[in-house]
């Protein structure tokens, strides 16, 4: 372990077998692929991207409405909407190449076979750090949170993805279960590098004037500081249920959260809905847990890591 | 586009319920074209996670303005602003409107707000043209006279006939139409409800002539990362193909032919 | 059905076999017993009260802090301290007879003994017109959220109260499941009269200064707003699932969210957070839901439960 | 108790950070008595679903009023209220203090804003006695003119020295009890910090006298219904047994023999 200089706190750690230069990430469908946000914030200062999720082939995704604002969140019901496997790589990848941060690639599939499958067509695009396997998205008919809400049949996506790829792979779980450990232990055996807690909440707002749905998609995914504490409770669960590192995300709106689930377990970060609050919110976390470590003479991240006291 | 702490510069009452807000922010002032908007957070917006899209109405110097009215809770925000408080806005986004093609005469038709997006057009427009701005009454007729002094027609329609064409904005157009256009091929340029976009869309395939139309949805990101606010767009062929464009980051004007309209749309 | 004159809608309905005079409860835990409230609005309004949940024998509940504002809502980790049964019943039940509105009993056990054992004791006391079966708590150890996060469990407790009361039972289930149809045809299938949706989420925060839980139970529940579009989906699964009435809470604020439950298939509603923050929360949401009867010209809000547009 | 629409009257700087917000609630002003508090839903908090407490500080006629300093965002809220804003107060809640008792000499000590909850009982009792407030220098010198216009002894402690004792006020407390209190026998009303309060119990247990102690925690209903304020109250016997007060409903003021303190608390 280095041993900086005081003042200048060490944010660096690995996670997955990938090396971050510190512990905040941007999450899956926040951030587009990357060049959207490009001309404000300087990417290369972010831990790693992740990417809005990929499928085989291209998919259209939802009617409108996608998007509403809540009492401290939104739902949104984006239906995944991606432009499938060829055009991704052909049309972002040599962005995302040119960028000297790692990138984690979301992946999803309507059956198990697309996961596996999917999987190893990425493993031969260079430029992909890990990959991000959503069984958890709530707004999809298939698959998705199918597949993450049941540990048997998230372990057979996540077996199916291991056989398919040497890249680290990082199963996203949902936040509606009743036994987050035992969840986590099934992405674990199952061979999970680790694991991105948590995915939005299945979630519905209807139109008391129309008595309709608001969301064209009837139901929709709540996201935002809403879901802060629950997963808090769920990252803190997991982190003690297993080995594998924790990739923690829900309602990060600046650094007390992010700092919040390194000490629940988590031993990175992924800033959502926040990205369009401010767009710079990634960059703020990075700089506030660096002043925090600071401050509290922390010399390193990685002994903020489930530092949480209990006695 | 950029990221700009900006500060209010003043907040005045316009017509009606509309108020304008002026804000410096030098980088935004400075690329803004016609049509563009602003993407802003509301300060004391509580536990609020989007911002507010808003057209940008003037960009001077280092100064822009929007023209708004209360109809939620972030406006209602907006509405307790004064000048020196400060507000982040992002900007400007979106790609606004083409600049009117050389020998058409520019019509541009403005439902309620519709007018901010409209005013940097006629300013910046080379050539001059026509406006029909409608409302309930004449109190609605936001702006009108600065057009006027621009030296564009103005066209007013307002529903009681306080002022102008006793009827719809539309209804005004169609006297007008009817009346023979002038000489010139018009060009059109509407922002507005949605009632008002295909209302026009379907008189320019009518007329066989061009609309621009600037389109609302509710937002996320604003910079096309979330495809929140999608619109469906004809694509060539086969018939009835068509993909989806970001109104944030494609638009928020589309030629009215290129648009597959959809029977449930938001904003 | 009757059809009032215009102008006056008909508010009544039947829910468990208790006939309410208005779809407006409060929720157990946030009125107390009663009295609490009673100096601030006429609790006979109530379409029903659900009292603090009740144990066999006294309980202290949980250290504090208990209770945290966070973004859209708040923690709490109460405990479920009560004066139990018989303490209870001798100093709270006189007055809450002295009311003209039905009273709801909430339960709670550590087995599923207690739970038959305390339901068999309410059988015999008069003026109790239903018992809430509390097996979603978040906050206790033993008991409470262990039981609801099973559907198997869920039913044995429900079964063993079923045998021991003629009174109606209305289990009161979690909101983290991932089948939540299938957790409220487990309730059905084992008795209930009708379900309550949905308790707190279990939830926690962290103090990054302390880097201790701020809740001196480490975990609490998260109530309030930001639960709502959760609770909403929740109750439109549940209510397609089953034939018996759903009595929904979670971030009722006002009447719009109250009527959103109710057209999303609940027949009654309960306020809980909300009588913190406005105790006069209930009554704005009666009269709310009366003005938006008259104002859509619907006669009955029987004609209002589940009528939500899907085409 | 009531629960009342209230119209701010004033809004003004006291010394230091704190501030006197002052508005007009008929029902409550007539019947508060000292040491009880006011359940504020503050205007434009965003989602927040809990009001906030404070004490009663003056109460006068129609009006009451209130004593704060800017600690979160609820009190930053607070601060932005001007003349003729309206808020939700609930109140009077809890007990208060005791009316102090005849022949003691009532002995007032006060941390930061605990001047609040001391100024009524100071104006109401029937005779006067002694006020002991500190602070970190003489700006934070609470309102200590205000008890001596009532006709009040005060002895004032601070940090840097600039004013009185230089020190805590239990430092001059202690001085004061060493120089032989008086020949009567003191009678202790505190409101401050959990240090203070648990420093001023050990003191009343040595001088084998009463105290008072205001105290505060995190509140939700504020009304004794959700048991989120509790605290630990002795019980006369089995030695060790105690049971839970509400500190809102029960409280806030308790004995300070009756309270079986906690390693851990808030507030
Ligand atoms: C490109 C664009 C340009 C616009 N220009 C103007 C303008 O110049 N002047 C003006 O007054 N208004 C304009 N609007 C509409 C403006 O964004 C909404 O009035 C505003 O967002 C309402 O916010 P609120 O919090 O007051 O309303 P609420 O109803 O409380 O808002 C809730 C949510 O819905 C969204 N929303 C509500 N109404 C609209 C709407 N009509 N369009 C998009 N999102 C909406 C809000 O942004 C917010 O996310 C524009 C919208 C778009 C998309
Ligand atoms: C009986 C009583 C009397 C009080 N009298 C006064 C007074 O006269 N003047 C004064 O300035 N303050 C007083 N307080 C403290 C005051 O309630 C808090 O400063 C205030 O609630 C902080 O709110 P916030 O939103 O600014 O802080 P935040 O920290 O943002 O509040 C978050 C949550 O914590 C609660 N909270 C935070 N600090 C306290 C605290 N010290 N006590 C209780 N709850 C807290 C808030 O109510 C809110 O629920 C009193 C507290 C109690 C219990
Ligand atoms: C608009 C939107 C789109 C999203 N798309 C994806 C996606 O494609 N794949 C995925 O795994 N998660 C997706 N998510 C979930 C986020 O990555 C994240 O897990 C969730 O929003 C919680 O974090 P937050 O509260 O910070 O937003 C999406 C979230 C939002 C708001
Ligand atoms: C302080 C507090 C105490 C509660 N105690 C109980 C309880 O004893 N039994 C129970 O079944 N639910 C209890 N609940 C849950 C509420 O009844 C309700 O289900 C939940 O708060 C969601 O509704 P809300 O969002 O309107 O608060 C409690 C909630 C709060 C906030
Ligand atoms: S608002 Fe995010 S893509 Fe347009
Ligand atoms: S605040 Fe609810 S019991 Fe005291």
């Amino acid at each position: 372990m280095t041993n900086p200089a005081a003042g200048s706190p060490d944010l660096s750690l690995a996670v997955a077998g990938i090396r971050l230069q510190n512990p905040v990430m941007v999450a899956s469908g926040t951030f587009g692929y990357g060049p959207e946000f490009a001309e404000l914030i300087d990417l290369n200062r972010l831990g790693a991207i992740v990417v809005k999720g990929i499928s085989i082939e291209p998919e259209k995704g939802n009617p409108t409405p996608r998007m509403l604002e809540v009492p401290g969140g939104l739902l949104n019901a984006i239906g995944l909407q991606n432009p499938g496997f060829e055009k991704f790589v052909a049309e972002y990848m040599p962005f995302l190449r040119g960028l000297r941060i790692p990138l984690i690639v979301n992946i999803w599939g309507r059956t198990i076979e697309q996961y596996g499958n999917l999987a190893a067509r990425f493993d031969a695009v260079p430029g992909v750090s890990a990959l991000e396997i959503n069984i958890s998205c709530p707004n999809i008919k298939q698959g998705g949170l199918t597949f993450g809400s049941d540990p048997r049949l998230a372990a057979a996506v996540i077996s199916a993805v291991r056989k398919s790829t040497r890249l680290p792979i990082i199963p996203k779980l949902p936040p509606n279960t009743s036994d987050m450990p035992a969840l986590a232990r099934a992405a674990e055996d199952a061979g999970a590098n680790a694991i991105s807690l948590v995915n939005s909440f299945p979630a519905m707002a209807i139109d008391i004037r129309t008595r309709r749905p608001i969301l064209a998609n009837i139901t929709g995914g709540l996201s935002g500081p809403a879901i802060h504490t629950i997963a808090v409770k769920l990252v803190w669960e997991a982190a003690k249920a297993v080995r594998v590192p924790i990739i923690a995300m829900g309602g990060i709106a600046g650094p007390e959260e992010a700092i919040e689930f390194l000490i629940a377990g988590a031993s990175a970060v992924a800033v959502g809905t926040a990205n369009f609050t401010d767009p710079a919110t990634a960059l703020r976390v990075i700089e506030g847990i660096r002043g925090y470590l600071a401050e509290n003479g922390i010399p390193s991240v990685r002994d903020l890591v489930g530092s949480l006291r209990l006695t | 586009m950029h990221l700009e702490n900006a500060s209010v510069t003043q907040h005045r009452p316009v017509a009606g319920a509309y108020r304008e807000l002026s804000f410096e922010t030098t980088r935004i002032a400075r690329e803004t074209r016609p049509g563009q908007f602003v993407h802003i957070r509301v300060p004391n917006l509580g536990e609020s996670v989007l911002r507010r899209p808003f057209s940008i109405y003037r960009a001077d110097g280092a100064v822009i303005s929007i023209l708004y009215k209360e109809v939620g809770k972030g406006t209602r925000a907006l509405a307790r602003l004064a000048r020196g408080d400060t507000l982040s806005a992002l900007g400007p986004l979106g790609n606004g409107f083409p600049t009117p093609a050389d020998g058409a005469l520019p019509v541009l038709v403005a439902g309620g707000y519709g007018v901010a997006a409209l005013y940097l057009l006629a300013e910046r427009a080379r050539s001059k043209g026509v406006l029909f701005v409608g409302g309930s009454g004449r109190q609605d007729l936001l702006c009108a006279g600065d057009f006027e002094k621009l030296g564009w027609q103005v066209v007013a329609a307002t529903e009681d006939g306080s002022q102008g064409f006793k009827g719809r904005v539309t209804g005004a157009l169609d006297e007008w139409v009817k009346s023979g256009l002038g000489n010139r091929t018009p060009e059109f340029f509407v922002c507005g409800p949605m009632g008002l976009l295909r209302a026009m869309a379907d008189r320019a395939k009518a007329l066989n002539v061009r609309a621009w139309l600037s389109m609302d949805r509710h937002m996320g990101c604003g910079v096309g990362a979330c495809l929140a606010c999608v619109q469906r767009i004809r694509l060539p062929s086969p018939p009835g193909a068509w993909k989806w464009a970001r109104i944030c980051r494609d638009g928020p004007v589309f030629e009215a032919g290129d648009i597959l309209w959809d029977d449930r749309e938001d904003g």
